[in-house]
């Protein structure tokens, strides 16, 4: 093991890969300030893009190289470990807005605890949860809410699901048996898209339907700061795994040796417990 | 791991394009590209390192020179150089590109060259990364400082940024400075991951955790911090930017949130971030005290227990920097006792110090003078931490000078100083030679002096009354004032002799041996000074020896 | 069990016996002294907080 | 080696030196109030065990330093621990801390109890101005700083209450309970004096609370301590104390003028009288965004010659009395009366050239507020 450590050489892909990162980050500046530059924000998202590609590709091909040993493969999973605790705290930073507005801000606003001498700026506000009516009256709220027990537990079962069936795939290709976790895979990814597309729908009907909106007051923001960054992931989630069921279709991946099908494995749990997380504490309660 | 899969299309149509080179490459070490695209390129933990500490360097100056455009401003009471929007743009910009730009930065240069090798490892565990880590933070500040030019100017609410005079109230370039923070962010959570996992899985075979030197733990446990808060840091500018652009309302009372919602988020990153900037500072010290005491650090694993309180504790205090934004009686008493209690962990620090002087053998090189200005400054910057920390008194000092001082105590003879020192303690390991004695003590004396000019008398116009962040001021703050601006630019000034150490190390000076100063143990010490782009390529075998330490 | 809580609870202190802390190292399982050390972070937030609120009244 | 002596003998200097200065009146303030007296021995107490502890550490550290040379022939030891020390300064510090952390628990008690006060404040944070509201007196009114751009920018000599005097300060009586109500209408603001121990922030949205009990008359000096925009530096907070007849004298003179005016509201006023008293409160609320003689500042529009507003007297009155939504300008309708704001935008109207001879009266504004 000794002296085997694989230091690439050069790579020319981080550097592209900042400078892509600024060309997307600038474009959306401009988009967002100006209105302008959806070419450059266009260009800079396509440009980072690419470079993932073929930053991965190469780190592909040098695996199948042969050029990784153990050790490398410990540092990939200390890497994707870290990487999903990041994820983790970025979340976390989130449920703590929404468990902060509901346990904090709102009882204060309406009088209740501690701060509650703020409700002589708002006297006819009364706090609820889901948030209905904001206390500057200006701010229309919602009109009506998401029933948890309609499209979030069907999309509940399908992300439960869709961890259940990726296991099965992960088992198979410990065994050895490619076309079985390949089929298992297939299956993951559908339910995947299923409870994107369902996503949309919810996401449709909250605007025109419910009237939840990112400016109808605090319920419409952290409704869709977190199910927003959550779809986000499972976006993620899912082109990892497509890419994973190709390199299963291309005959990578051994019975001990196929990290990148397990690091996107962790990264599909992990969605996975957020939104029930989610479907607790956005949608139930 | 070999593949056990027969070999595939997929690898003979990638043999013909890049892996060939490089597997060829692989065994001609210096056959890489050179001018600006070795740098550019580059996968070399050193290579990256210097370009870390480079940028940092600049930075510095960079930040700095926005620092006296607010000192000269402060010399005398009045407007006469600035209009008070360009003043809190120079106040927030310089506090940004300090913190986020030149004293992070810096560490995580130092993390970069001296980790493998203290360490015993080829590289960093992901070196493409870590080239990638590095170039983010031009394109960042890049981002960052163009803002100086955009219509209604750069932030200008403070580097705490509080909402909403950041949000409905900043100017249109906070969209910009938002993204600017996300590409810094990410650049540290990638530098930090890359750290960790180099130091739990790249250690050399027979050192065990307990044998690491203590810039390596320091680091270690640094690196959790960053990639524990830089992610909530990355979530509120994200829901500040909702706020600004799509009209969400987190930090608007008005829609059901909470200005000082924003205050939990921001100081639930932000105090972590402090320990981030003084932590490795801890790890220098404590490989320069024993080096130039020519004694064994006293209570190593004391010093390990204490950084990881530390770290710990971190989690439970960001409330004290919001004793006066109105919170219930008990989260104020909490968060008092946590943070008195962080005094415990930073006092036997600093103890220890001590006592690893205590019955030593003594001399006073350069890396050795900052370090122990670094103990007295520090504990200094502790002892006002400490009076900050009193909820009672706090409510007095809160946002005056006095605050300036404390802080500026911690980072500038404190985190400032410990990289100083730690530059001056491995230059020779870097540049084969030792850097000039004599033009070491001229920017020590220096900068001692212009450091204690410009923070002292900070201590008494906050506790005379003056406010952080204002242009200008009443006339009894005038002669503070005016000491600490000249203070502010013998400071500056004297900087500018570290750039002449650096470039006349660089050059020449008296060659350095392996072992460059005699009292240092680490393993960096073990391979020739210059360090070679190549070290431990074959990882020292520790087994045998006997520990390290004990 | 009660070792691993006595090694932690020094290691919150930040003083230990050389001999005590070899053993650890050596013969210890590092997840053991992760969980316990979470747990009893969480109690000394546990008890900071009971006496805060009980001094608030 | 004369160097570290040197330094030895400097850095305990300036260390001894420190609590000298202290002593020579650069120290927090005493101030009037209990709170503000167990403040300043609270500090004093922390201040002195931080000094002693200094002292010690440092001592050994030098001592150290000075002994222990190299080229004085020191032989390194190699010991490198201590159970027994190292038990003693941990265990020593954190007794202290349970010393320190005593009375700070009690004076913050102290200090978090409101309860039982004798007059209620309504303190708003405004950019760039404090507005204050007795709560049972029906009185309210505004305070800018005072002290005129001509002193800033050096044209003239500088007062000794430079950027801390105010139009009208906060009248507040003697050895009375008085709780403040603290809240904002754009940013985060803090009304801090230092002499009565309160800092509080005001935040918009929220209610902060807390209480002052005066002990001794004077006029009482502070500022804005959280950066709130352009002009955090000219936001000055002066309370002026004064002993209960006194304040009863200025709350009847208070409430007459008041009343005059409300009463004044229905009559027709003339052009003179409008722009006499119009000057007043432009001065003290608009002339920091504006400047005094109408010429904006940076996002801030010119008002001399502004087109936009002189063409249209409707447009004028809603910006002032609403607000101009996606700038800064702010709703004065809430916090100036009809008067106030009839003459204010008559002034505007026809200061600075701008002549449009356009009365405004306050009975038009009058009904529109109602």
């Amino acid at each position: 093991m000794s002296g085997s450590y694989y230091v690439p050489e050069t790579s020319k892909w981080p550097a592209l890969g900042s400078a892509a990162v600024g060309l997307m980050m600038i474009g959306m500046g401009v988009v967002l300030v100006h209105g302008v530059g959806s070419l450059v924000l266009g260009l800079g998202t396509v440009a980072v893009l690419a470079v993932m590609w073929f930053w991965f590709r190469d780190v592909v091909i040098e695996s199948r190289q042969g050029l990784y040993d153990a050790q490398m493969d410990r540092s990939f999973r200390w890497g994707m470990g870290w990487f999903i605790f990041s994820e983790v705290m970025f979340f976390a930073a989130f449920f703590g807005t929404l468990y902060y507005v509901r346990v904090f801000a709102l009882p204060w606003l309406d009088g209740e605890g501690a701060k509650g001498i703020a409700t002589l700026l708002w006297p006819d506000f009364t706090a609820s949860w889901p948030l209905m009516n904001p206390p500057d009256s200006s701010i229309s709220g919602p009109r009506d809410i998401v029933s948890p027990w309609q499209l979030p537990l069907v999309n509940t079962l399908f992300l439960v699901a869709s961890s259940i069936t990726l296991t099965v795939s992960h088992e198979a290709l410990k065994e050895g048996l490619r076309a079985t976790a390949r089929n298992w895979l297939i299956v993951t990814l559908a339910l995947g898209a299923c409870f994107l597309v369902v996503q949309g729908v919810e996401y449709y009907e909250a605007y025109t339907h419910y009237g939840i909106t990112l400016d109808a007051g605090i319920y419409g923001s952290t409704f869709f700061l977190l199910t927003g960054f959550h779809g986000f992931h499972v976006t993620v989630g899912v082109v990892t795994l497509a890419v994973m069921l190709g390199r299963i279709l291309k005959g990578h991946f051994s019975r001990d040796d196929h990290f990148a099908f397990e690091a996107g494995a962790w990264y599909w749990h992990f969605v996975d417990v957020v939104w029930i997380g989610l479907f607790l504490f956005v949608y139930v309660f | 791991m070999a593949p056990k899969l027969p070999p595939q299309h997929t690898l003979e149509q990638s043999s013909a394009t890049t892996t060939a080179g490089q597997a060829q490459e692989h065994d001609h070490h210096h056959g890489g590209p050179t001018g600006i695209k070795r740098w550019l390129l580059t996968t070399n933990h050193k290579e990256i390192g210097t370009l870390y500490l480079l940028f940092s360097l600049s930075m510095f100056f960079i930040g700095g020179i926005f620092a006296l455009v607010v000192r000269a401003e402060l010399f005398q009471p009045g407007l006469q150089l600035v209009e008070p929007e360009f003043f809190n743009q120079m106040t927030t910009m310089h506090g940004l590109i300090m913190v986020f730009g030149a004293v992070m930065p810096a560490f995580v240069g130092l993390a970069n060259w001296m980790i493998p090798l203290q360490v015993g490892a080829p590289d960093m565990a992901l070196p493409r990364l870590n080239n990638f880590s590095f170039w983010l933070l031009p394109v960042a500040f890049g981002l960052l400082l163009s803002t100086l030019f955009m219509p209604g100017g750069a932030p200008n609410f403070g580097w705490t940024f509080y909402a909403p005079l950041s949000t409905d109230y900043g100017p249109p370039s906070t969209t910009f400075f938002i993204f600017s923070l996300h590409i810094a962010g990410i650049s540290s959570i990638l530098g930090a991951i890359n750290i960790i996992a180099t130091i739990l899985n790249m250690r050399a075979p027979g050192m065990r955790m307990m044998d690491m030197p203590l810039f390596v733990w320091t680091w270690l446990i640094t690196a959790f911090l960053l990639i524990a808060v830089m992610p909530v840091l990355a979530g509120v500018i994200t829901m500040m930017l909702m706020d600004i652009n799509f009209g969400t309302s987190f930090f608007d009372a008005g829609g059901g949130g909470d200005p000082v919602l924003f205050q939990h988020l921001f100081w639930f990153f932000g105090h972590p971030e402090v320990y981030i900037m003084i932590l490795p500072a801890f790890g220098i010290v404590s490989a320069i005290v024993p080096a130039f005491a020519r004694k064994p650090l006293f209570g190593y694993a004391s010093m390990v227990y204490a950084t990881a309180s530390i770290a710990i504790l971190s989690f439970l205090v960001w409330v004290h920097h919001m004793f006066v934004v109105g919170l219930p009686l008990a989260a104020e008493l909490f968060f008092m006792y946590t943070t008195m209690l962080i005094a415990v962990p930073t006092g036997v620090k600093v103890f220890n110090w001590v006592t690893t002087l205590f019955r030593g053998s003594i001399t006073f090189e350069t890396p050795m003078l900052f370090a122990l200005a670094f103990i007295v400054m520090f504990t200094i910057g502790g002892f006002s931490g400490l009076m900050l920390a009193i909820v009672p008194a706090d409510f007095q000092y809160h946002d005056t000078y006095f605050v300036v001082a404390h802080f500026h105590y911690v980072l500038v003879p404190g985190a400032v100083f410990a990289i100083i020192a730690g530059a001056y303690y491995w230059l020779p390991k870097w540049t084969g030679h030792y850097p000039d004695e004599r033009l070491g003590r001229w920017h020590f004396w220096l900068s001692v002096i212009g450091v204690n000019l410009t923070f002292f008398p900070m201590h008494f116009s906050g506790l005379a009354g003056m406010p952080r962040r204002i242009p200008d001021y009443a006339l009894q703050f005038a002669d503070f004032n005016m000491v600490s601006s000249i203070g502010g630019f013998i400071f500056g000034v004297s900087q500018l002799l570290f750039i002449a150490v650096l470039i006349k190390c660089v050059r020449g000076g008296e060659k350095a041996p392996a072992k460059a100063w005699d009292g240092a143990e680490d393993l960096e010490w073990t391979v020739p000074s210059p360090a070679p782009l190549h070290t431990f390529e074959t990882p020292p075998d520790l087994t045998s020896q006997a520990p390290q330490r004990h | 069990m009660w070792n691993v809580i006595k090694s932690v609870l020094a290691a919150f202190f930040g003083v230990q016996k050389e001999r005590r802390r070899q053993e650890d190292f050596t013969h210890g399982e590092p997840i053991k002294f992760i969980v316990v050390g979470i747990l009893l972070a969480i109690v000394l937030v546990v008890v900071i907080a009971m006496i805060a609120l009980t001094v608030a009244g | 080696m004369r160097m570290v002596l040197a330094w030895v003998t400097g850095m305990g200097a300036a260390f001894l030196l420190a609590p000298a200065v202290y002593a020579n009146g650069w120290n927090m303030p005493v101030g009037v109030t209990e709170i503000s007296q167990d403040i300043y021995s609270l500090h004093m107490a922390i201040f002195w065990i931080c000094v002693v502890i200094g002292v010690v550490v440092f001592a050994v550290m030098f001592y150290s330093l000075f002994r222990y040379r190299r080229s004085q022939g020191a032989k390194a030891d190699n010991f490198h621990e201590n159970t027994t020390v190292e038990v003693l300064w941990t265990t020593i510090p954190l007794l202290i801390l349970v010393g320190m952390a005593l009375p700070a628990t009690a004076t913050l008690q102290k200090m978090y109890d409101p309860s039982g006060a004798d007059l209620d404040v309504m303190v708003t944070g405004q950019q760039w101005r404090w507005h204050y509201e007795y709560l049972d007196e029906d009185i309210s009114f505004t305070s800018s700083m005072s002290t005129p751009g001509t002193q800033i920018r050096g044209e003239e000599e500088r007062a000794d209450e430079y950027l801390l005097d105010v139009d009208n300060p906060l009248v507040l009586p003697v050895d009375q309970k008085v709780r403040f109500l603290l809240t904002s209408d754009d940013v985060i603001h803090s009304w801090w004096v230092p002499d009565l121990a309160v800092k509080q922030d005001a935040i918009p949205g929220f209610v902060n609370e807390n209480w002052v009990r005066i002990e001794e008359p004077g006029i009482y000096r502070g500022q804005c301590t959280e950066l709130c925009g352009k002009d955090h530096a000219f936001m000055p907070v002066v309370v002026h104390a004064m002993e209960q007849d006194d304040y009863e004298e200025w709350l009847a003179d208070r409430k007459e003028e008041a009343e005059a005016e409300a009463n004044s509201v229905d009559r027709e006023w003339e052009m003179d009288e409008l722009m006499e008293r119009g000057e007043q409160v432009y001065g003290s609320v608009c002339a920091t965004c504006h400047q005094d003689d109408g010429s904006g500042s940076g996002e801030f529009p010119a008002l001399a010659g502004n087109e936009e507003m002189l063409d249209d007297v409707d447009w004028h009155i809603d910006a002032v009395v609403n607000g101009v939504s996606g700038t800064p300008m702010a709703a004065f309708g809430g916090n100036l009366n009809a008067v106030e704001l009839a003459s204010v935008i008559t002034y505007e109207r026809n200061a600075w050239d701008n002549d449009t001879g356009d009365v405004v009266q306050p009975s038009e504004i009058q009904e529109l507020l109602e």
